[in-house]
């Protein structure tokens, strides 16, 4: 289940709603939060594409589910204004083994950041893509056959 | 002529100061590549922000490549390389 | 931190003492849960080597620290007799950027798998250890430059 | 004449029966291998456990290799690989 929205979430909730009881023997999360940026004036300003945006997000989650034998998955992306301390994104994985909960949270992520139409701005800075960005999701697409 | 509605995001919907617009486009635009062009010749900001190699375009919320192709009732994106997560 | 405790954990709580707020850019979690083995009855029993347990988990934790740029680091193991879908592990990693946070994640509970002294009997039957645990393992050894 | 303490856990503990037990040892035993010999030649159920290859020592603690030295005093434990996690 993906969710795109200005308010907060909580990874307790959202820890409990991934558990499938006698199922789930694994469950790994991921929560982003906002770094102190205090040259910029503190926090960020996160815009997305409506539309583009929630369809990205389902694009990556069904390639992480056709990849990793999971049981449940949820992504929460934040926009709006966040100030220092914010959670900003959580991607939560659950699965019978750890290497599949493992690997497809971190897939999530690493794609999300390349690929799902969201932009930071720190102060009046719009944020450059990082190379290192980059590399983490083309490791993911260059090794297709790495199912664990 | 065809009619688009183009919307921009972040640094190029700062620089061109909107954040969309309806276009009528003559017959000869008619793909992403010649839609920049056209931007591009309305002079600065627009000829830095759309002769930029990085500038991402979307059509109907799909990522397209400089040879998609562009037509009535389309609506096209463009912006920077994204930087949420 | 480490321990080594019958009782449950919350995994909101230990989120929270994970974080330093303005530092903190990652969080990556990961616990296991009793699967159901009901034809064994259904649970688990812990048994771990008083000492020597602690010990290991505190290696484990150094050499993560030493791995990796972290913030911040827990691990749990809980032990005695636990019921399917109970909590048995966990693992939370802080960090500035994601890929250490993963990365230090997985280490800790790979190496954790086959080195620290825990033993899990399902109703009459000691588990063996399984081969794709010790492979996981050696993964991480085989890469001491792998940092990321 | 060296005095040690035993540990056994798991399924070796469910094998010979006991948690722990102290031994006294003679000099010619002051390797994890002779101890594992001497601790076989008790017979069923000890022959097996302490024949396998796979039963892990730690002495004081630290894992042990078949060459490891054991002198009076050591706490000398006996497990099978590890399945916690």
């Amino acid at each position: 289940m993906i969710s795109i929205q200005q308010q907060d979430f909580s990874l307790a909730d959202e820890y409990a709603n991934l558990n499938t009881p006698g199922e789930t023997g694994a469950i790994v999360t991921f929560v982003g939060r906002v770094r102190d940026f205090s040259d910029c004036g503190g926090g960020l300003y996160l815009q997305h594409f409506p539309g583009m945006a929630e369809k990205a997000l389902q694009r990556i989650a069904d390639q992480a589910n056709k990849r990793w034998a999971l049981q449940k998955l949820r992504i929460i992306h934040r926009v709006g204004r966040l100030a220092t301390n914010e959670q900003i994104v959580l991607v939560g994985v659950a699965s019978a083994h750890r290497a599949e909960a493992f690997a497809a949270c971190e897939f999530i992520i690493d794609i999300l950041k390349t690929q799902a139409p969201f932009w930071k701005k720190e102060g009046d800075t719009w944020l450059e893509a990082k190379a290192s960005d980059s590399e983490a999701a083309d490791h993911w697409l260059a090794e297709k056959t790495g199912e664990q | 002529m065809a009619r688009i509605k183009i919307l921009y995001f972040a640094s190029i919907a700062e620089a061109v100061g909107s954040a969309s617009e309806l276009l009528n486009i003559p017959d000869h635009i008619a793909t992403v590549k010649s839609l920049k062009s056209h931007l591009a010749s309305r002079g600065s900001p627009w000829a830095s922000c759309f002769s930029e190699s990085s500038t991402k375009c979307a059509v109907n919320q799909v990522l397209a490549t400089p040879d998609s192709s562009i037509k009535d009732g389309d609506e096209v994106a463009f912006f920077p390389p994204v930087t949420g997560g």
